[in-house]
């Protein structure tokens, strides 16, 4: 027991062995980055409103009026809920597929050496280059917008599965051979746990280039959606309402990486990167 | 090996909405410009629903998309200029003009540049740098056309493509010489001092009829449908009329899709909206696309428009 | 020698058969998305091994070079100071994360409003939409250099430069690198989404303009020279990673006895 | 119980190969506690990967039972020495333990037998914790105790306490001793360190430098009751010791001679 | 050379604070060589620190050579447990040991420095290979090298020779004990084993289980002259081996005087 606790304690504070004190703070952790937001937005509105940075943007205080706007106006939520479909439509269909055909590739060798050069042609290939064709072929509507996404999501994915599965611990292996685990057996309860961390770091690449991928087709090609959005109050000339979306965007962004960092945070909670005393 | 995955519109027809007489469904590329206002105010109107159609406006960015879209399947018809269908043709691609929607008028397009420019007519803008919300398609050959008859050489321009709305800040900020557009920018960038140097090139290029835009589709849906096809032509025709004559009603319905503020759009200047469409403009229009190379082949106009069945 | 080639076989005989198979179920093809592969072939030596190649591809590299360096270069100078300074850190890291989660695309409006439409908007999209994954990577390879070579650096009384240069830095390099790797598939998406909204030249543009003209061959020509730039991009960094943390590899090796 | 028969075990092949074992023969009886001790490098974990059937033999035969090993045996466990590397870290202990048993024995009884062998190792408290949050010597503890429940005839441990502080190996060296007197489980102990192969063992294989072979088997008669202190402060410790050292240290045997009263049994 | 004043150390304040070292006092003579021995978690580290100056004493103080020692101190050097962590591994063996002596002396001496350290301990061929490509004793060596170029007049090593194996470790420490002598630098070696403690050291502190203080220090007399095998079957050294045991495991003194043959020096 206090064996258990000393190791706990020591694990919490082995960060700064140097002495180098991380926690000085009688203030709530939140104070600084609250702080730091508010000097950020208080002088972007005295740079806007004295015309610092030219005249061509609108101030902190007119954003925020439109932020309110679109805030209250249901066909934002509308185009955002596209937006959302499309990008988790994408995520999941490249997840389902990523996924198996990952782990199947790193499994086996034959395959793994067979792939490995169209892996890496297809791989940098930037989505947006194949939009043009996606659109002859799959239209303008949803259909095509996840196909893109999906498409773009695939590689992270299937890249961290294979190199995930490739870097169990061979001791890990080992140990499930002497003890007679059976290759699912092995597979389930040895390699696939130990590659979730890099699954995990693969789907939140995946996420983030697929909410780009969506945003960036809907800009380019106006399927509806955010970026659809954001044109029209462009071509409407109100630039404020345009901060006002891709502010938005960001806040859509920022939550989604949250998100699946709670959700790492909850299924890696034993991973040495997420362990807490 | 032609790709499937196309055509979800096969049972376009068959789709009925619950009561009432049934209404088929067609799905209908859209731009948010004035170009397709009619269309919006038809439905409003219920000239549509007359003719026993039940249209699903479906917004995209672009004549391009507009193609795309269509060829996919994904739509009935889109909304394109006639360079960009007869190119498409020309490359094989098997979609031709069914209704008319705008044709020339005096102002929605024109060459703007800066208030204290020294560029005054075409032949100023050899060697300048001319910003086009598309490239190799309508906008480029209006000009290139009107250029050339004017004596001007359009190969030393320099051409780049560009969201409309970025173009008088471009102006302003000189990183360009020359910008072409159409409302409802056009008067904005009139109100704010910038000078018209060619007004509507189109007029000179092809004359008073030229089409500027027409709902297009893909032959296989015309085959299928040809009473569809009847229905929508008559609808669209009776929309466009109607829209010629109440501008009030017209200017009334571009905010609902449209962002545009409604102090902007009571001044635009407002097409007019061709009834029929016109064969020979297009057969000027495709002669001179192959001319000056927008067209990569002639196109006969009657592979180019729809005639009725 | 029969090693090798064996070796060559494994890798080469699927995406050989990938492109014969493309090359006879094509080779009739009148389907005007998906032209014979010979067509595409000999459109390809056309266009990208003539003066196409200095107009449209060379623009793209140098722009996409540029961002990446200048990503690199502040990613550094602001992740390191950051990583070493845990107050600093927590009191950006709110801006940090908002900017970082911006879709890269949205904020094209506002680089064309700032910046025009010259390749200066274009090297700021790549070097906005790379510099998060270095500089995060640099902050967290800084924080987590290792106590043990910190407590080193102080016993034996090594000075504050040396200790950056020679201890800090490298000890962070692998995560830096590893940032670089992921910066460079973001950066070519963005060199491609730039180009596609206001240019008069570049790849993207080029296959922007294939579209607009229904050259589908064209377009071909340009997803498949894209692939190989960016195949090749990868392949040159990877040569170039590998050299830098030659140690790191025999080093991770060692410690996880693989 | 097993039997290692001119076993040679070479990595590679041609020119560059590196013959790790070369021709080994020995044998252990049932319920007797082996340790094998041998210069670095000179195949000690090849032998065991072999012996396991974790790798198979370039030559000779391992038999156990009667029947010759080619994939690991039932009935055989092992512990290796980095335990943070063979407990999987997102598994609990008491799931750990229990990971090797599923589908082997009825469901309601591998709760009772995971929580019998952790208490056996003194962690009957720790069953809901992680690896990670125990100390290294309490980790290869679990590791320990994964192999007893796993009811093995014969366990197999490579340098299992290397990477624990001295204090701890000796508690652990008594909690080997103890299963292996409880259990009656026979043990194969590969181990560096000298006083800890004769403090803990029956006898200790000897092994030579590569290409590697049984030098001596000596036998160690402590007795079976043995005290970290006392035991160790007994001149027949401190010979037995020595004898092993100068079999290990110098390949000379002349050396050997000084310690007469070690009782040996030469190969 | 080295006194330690009533040396207490506290990690953090308040209720939860955990007070690591108790008002120690030990000194350490020029060119001595002194064990630190004590419980698992006692302080032994965070002694090393406080004496190097890496932390500050919560309070008392440490004096060297008559100062108050406040941060790392010229002239003292240290090795560290876990040689995977205090060597870099993006610098080869020359260079590690090189590091430290930048800016220090001229360029010029800093090469034969190296070389003649790494030449002490018999590293002379392996100067431009990686510290991970050598074996754990190998780096170990060229964690002493480092230390030696460095020229210290004291030496502090934590546990240094812990994660190698047996039989490197004895060769270590006999090469710890040489370049003792040679370089005449005094050491505080903090280990957890007895064996070695005993083994290699003048004087042995032993410190009890937290709040930890002085428990006893233990005289070694050895001799100057130590032999792996034969020191380690004398008598002497195995009633003092089990007095520090005795010490050390049961913090019952009344065991203690069983090994009244012990030569020590109670504080
Ligand atoms: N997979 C392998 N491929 C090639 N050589 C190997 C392999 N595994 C071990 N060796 C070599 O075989 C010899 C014996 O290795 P082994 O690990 O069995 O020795 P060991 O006695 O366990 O060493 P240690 O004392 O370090 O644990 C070594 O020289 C080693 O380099
Ligand atoms: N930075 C720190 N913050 C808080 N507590 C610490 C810190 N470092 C050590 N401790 C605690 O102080 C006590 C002494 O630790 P220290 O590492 O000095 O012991 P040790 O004798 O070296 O242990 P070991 O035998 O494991 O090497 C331990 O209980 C440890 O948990
Ligand atoms: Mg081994
Ligand atoms: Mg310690």
């Amino acid at each position: 027991m206090t064996m258990a606790t000393r190791k706990k304690i020591a694990g919490m504070h082995s960060v700064d062995t140097n002495g180098r004190s991380k926690h000085p703070a009688s203030t709530p952790s939140w104070v600084l980055p609250l702080v730091t937001i508010l000097v950020v937005l208080v002088a972007l509105e005295l740079a806007t409103r004295f015309h610092l940075l030219g005249h061509d943007f609108p101030t902190v205080s007119a954003v925020g009026v439109q932020l309110y706007e679109q805030i209250r106006d249901p066909s934002m939520w509308h185009q955002l809920l596209r937006t959302l479909l499309a990008w988790i439509l994408g995520f999941v269909i490249a997840a389902v597929v990523a996924t198996p055909l990952g782990s199947l590739i790193a499994l086996n060798r034959f395959l793994d050496s067979s792939t490995r050069l169209i892996v890496d042609f297809l791989r940098p290939i930037p989505p947006v280059a194949v939009l043009p064709l996606a659109v002859l072929l799959f239209g303008t509507q949803l259909k095509m917008t996840v196909i893109i996404v999906a498409f773009s999501a695939f590689w992270p994915i299937l890249f961290q599965t294979i190199y995930g599965v490739h870097d169990v611990d061979p001791l890990k292996l080992d140990t499930a051979s002497v003890f007679g685990l059976g290759r699912i057996d092995t597979y389930r309860r040895v390699v696939l746990p130990s590659a979730t961390p890099y699954m995990a770091t693969g789907f939140r690449l995946a996420a983030t280039i697929a909410l780009v991928v969506t945003i960036a087709t809907e800009l380019i090609v106006g399927t509806s959606g955010l970026g659809y959005q954001i044109n029209q109050v462009r071509y409407a000339g109100d630039t404020a309402g345009m901060y006002a979306l891709i502010l938005i965007t960001g806040a859509i962004g920022s939550l989604v990486s949250w998100l699946l960092i709670g959700f790492e945070r909850r299924t890696l909670h034993w991973h040495a990167s997420y362990r807490r005393g | 090996s032609c790709s499937s995955g196309s055509n979800s519109g096969g049972d376009v027809s068959a789709a009925g909405s619950p009561g009432a007489p049934a209404l088929s469904t067609l799905k209908v590329g859209v731009m948010p410009f004035v170009d397709v206002a009619p269309m919006y105010l038809g439905v409003k109107k219920g000239f549509y629903k007359d003719h026993g159609l039940r249209l699903d406006l479906i917004p995209m960015q672009s004549g391009t998309a507009a193609i795309s879209a269509v060829m996919s399947g994904s739509v009935d018809f889109g909304l394109a200029t006639p360079i960009a269908v007869a190119q498409a043709r020309a490359k094989g691609l098997p979609i031709r003009f069914v209704a008319p929607s705008e044709q020339r008028v005096p102002s929605i397009n024109g060459l703007v540049v800066k208030a204290n420019s020294r560029l005054h007519n075409a032949k100023d803008l050899d060697g300048k740098t001319i910003a086009l919300s598309s490239l190799k398609t309508q906008p480029q050959f209006n000009i290139t056309a009107f250029g050339t008859m004017h004596g001007a050489d359009p190969g030393s321009w320099k051409l780049i493509s560009m969201a409309t709305p970025d173009m008088l800040k471009a102006l302003g900020a000189d990183r360009i010489d020359a910008a072409y557009m159409a409302e409802p920018f056009l008067t904005q960038a009139k109100e704010s001092g910038y000078r018209v140097i060619i007004n509507d090139p189109l007029k000179s290029v092809i004359g008073e009829k030229a089409m500027v835009s027409a709902w297009f589709s893909q032959d296989k849906t015309i085959k299928a449908k040809p009473n569809l096809m009847t229905e929508f032509v008559a609808a669209t025709a009776e929309a466009n009329t109607y829209s010629n004559k109440h501008h009030d009603e017209l200017r009334g319905i571009i905010p609902s899709y449209t962002k545009l503020p409604k102090k902007v759009v009571s001044k635009i200047t407002l097409p007019v909206y061709a009834p029929t469409l016109n064969r020979e403009t297009m057969k000027k229009t495709v002669s001179l696309g192959v001319k000056y190379g927008f067209v990569d082949k002639p196109v006969p106009v009657d592979d180019l428009v729809y005639r009725g069945k | 020698m029969r090693k090798q080639a064996s070796r060559w076989l494994l890798l080469g005989w699927m995406p050989v058969s990938c492109v014969l198979a493309w090359l006879f179920a094509s080779a009739n093809s009148h389907s005007i998305y998906f032209p014979p592969l010979t067509e595409i072939f000999r459109k390809f030596c056309d266009i990208w091994l003539s003066e196409a190649f200095v107009q449209d591809a060379v623009p793209s590299l140098v722009r996409f070079a540029a961002g990446m360096a200048i990503a690199v270069i502040l990613g550094l100078t602001i992740g390191v100071p950051l990583g070493l300074n845990d107050t600093a850190y927590r009191a950006v890291r709110p801006i940090i994360d908002f900017l970082r989660s911006l879709p890269k695309p949205a904020i094209l409006p506002i680089a064309i409003v700032v910046l025009g439409i010259g390749w200066e908007m274009k090297v700021f999209i790549i070097a906005f939409g790379t510099i998060w994954p270095i500089l995060l990577n640099t902050i967290d390879g800084v924080r987590g250099v290792d106590t043990g070579y910190l407590d080193t650096a102080q016993a034996y009384r090594i000075s504050r430069v040396d200790r950056l240069r020679r201890i800090i830095l490298p000890a962070a390099s692998p995560q830096i690198y590893a940032g670089i790797r992921l910066a460079i598939g973001i950066g070519l998406i963005l060199m491609i989404v730039s180009e596609m909204v206001a240019s008069t030249n570049g790849i993207g543009y080029f296959i922007l303009l294939a579209q607009q003209d229904f050259s589908l061959t064209d377009m071909w020509t340009g997803i498949i020279l894209l692939g190989i730039i960016g195949y090749l991009i990868n392949v040159i960094y990877m040569v170039f990673e590998r050299r830098a943390l030659i140690w790191h590899r025999g080093w991770r090796q060692t410690q996880t006895g693989a | 119980m097993l039997e290692v028969q001119s076993l040679t075990k070479n990595y590679g092949r041609g020119p560059d190969a590196i013959q790790a074992l070369n021709g080994l023969t020995f044998s252990v009886n049932h319920g007797e506690f082996v340790s094998i001790v041998g210069p670095s490098g000179c195949g000690k974990t090849t032998l065991l990967k072999c012996l396991s059937g974790l790798i198979s033999p370039s030559s000779g035969k391992v038999i156990m039972n009667g029947d010759v090993i080619q994939g690991p045996p039932a009935g055989m466990a092992l512990v290796f020495q980095e335990y943070t590397r063979s407990l999987m870290p997102w598994l609990r202990v008491d799931d750990n333990v229990a990971l090797p048993l599923r589908g082997k024995m009825p469901k309601e009884q591998v709760g009772p037998a995971v929580e019998k062998s952790l208490r056996a190792v003194g962690l009957g408290s720790f069953m809901r914790s992680y690896p990670w949050e125990l100390s290294g010597g309490m980790q290869q503890r679990v590791a320990l105790a994964r192999a007893l429940a796993y009811g093995p005839e014969i366990l197999l441990m490579d340098e299992p306490f290397a990477s624990v502080d001295a204090q701890t190996r000796a508690e652990l060296e008594d909690l080997t001793r103890e299963v292996h007197r409880e259990y009656g489980v026979t043990i194969v102990f590969v181990t560096h360190d000298i006083d800890e192969a004769v403090y803990v063992s029956d006898r200790v294989v000897v092994l030579t430098n590569r290409p590697t072979s049984v030098r001596e088997i000596v036998g160690i008669d402590l007795g079976s009751e043995r005290d970290q202190v006392d035991t160790r402060e007994t001149g027949d410790f401190a010979h037995l010791r020595a004898h092993v050292a100068r079999l290990l240290m110098s390949l000379d045997p002349a050396k050997t001679h000084t310690s007469p009263e070690a009782s040996r049994s030469e190969v």
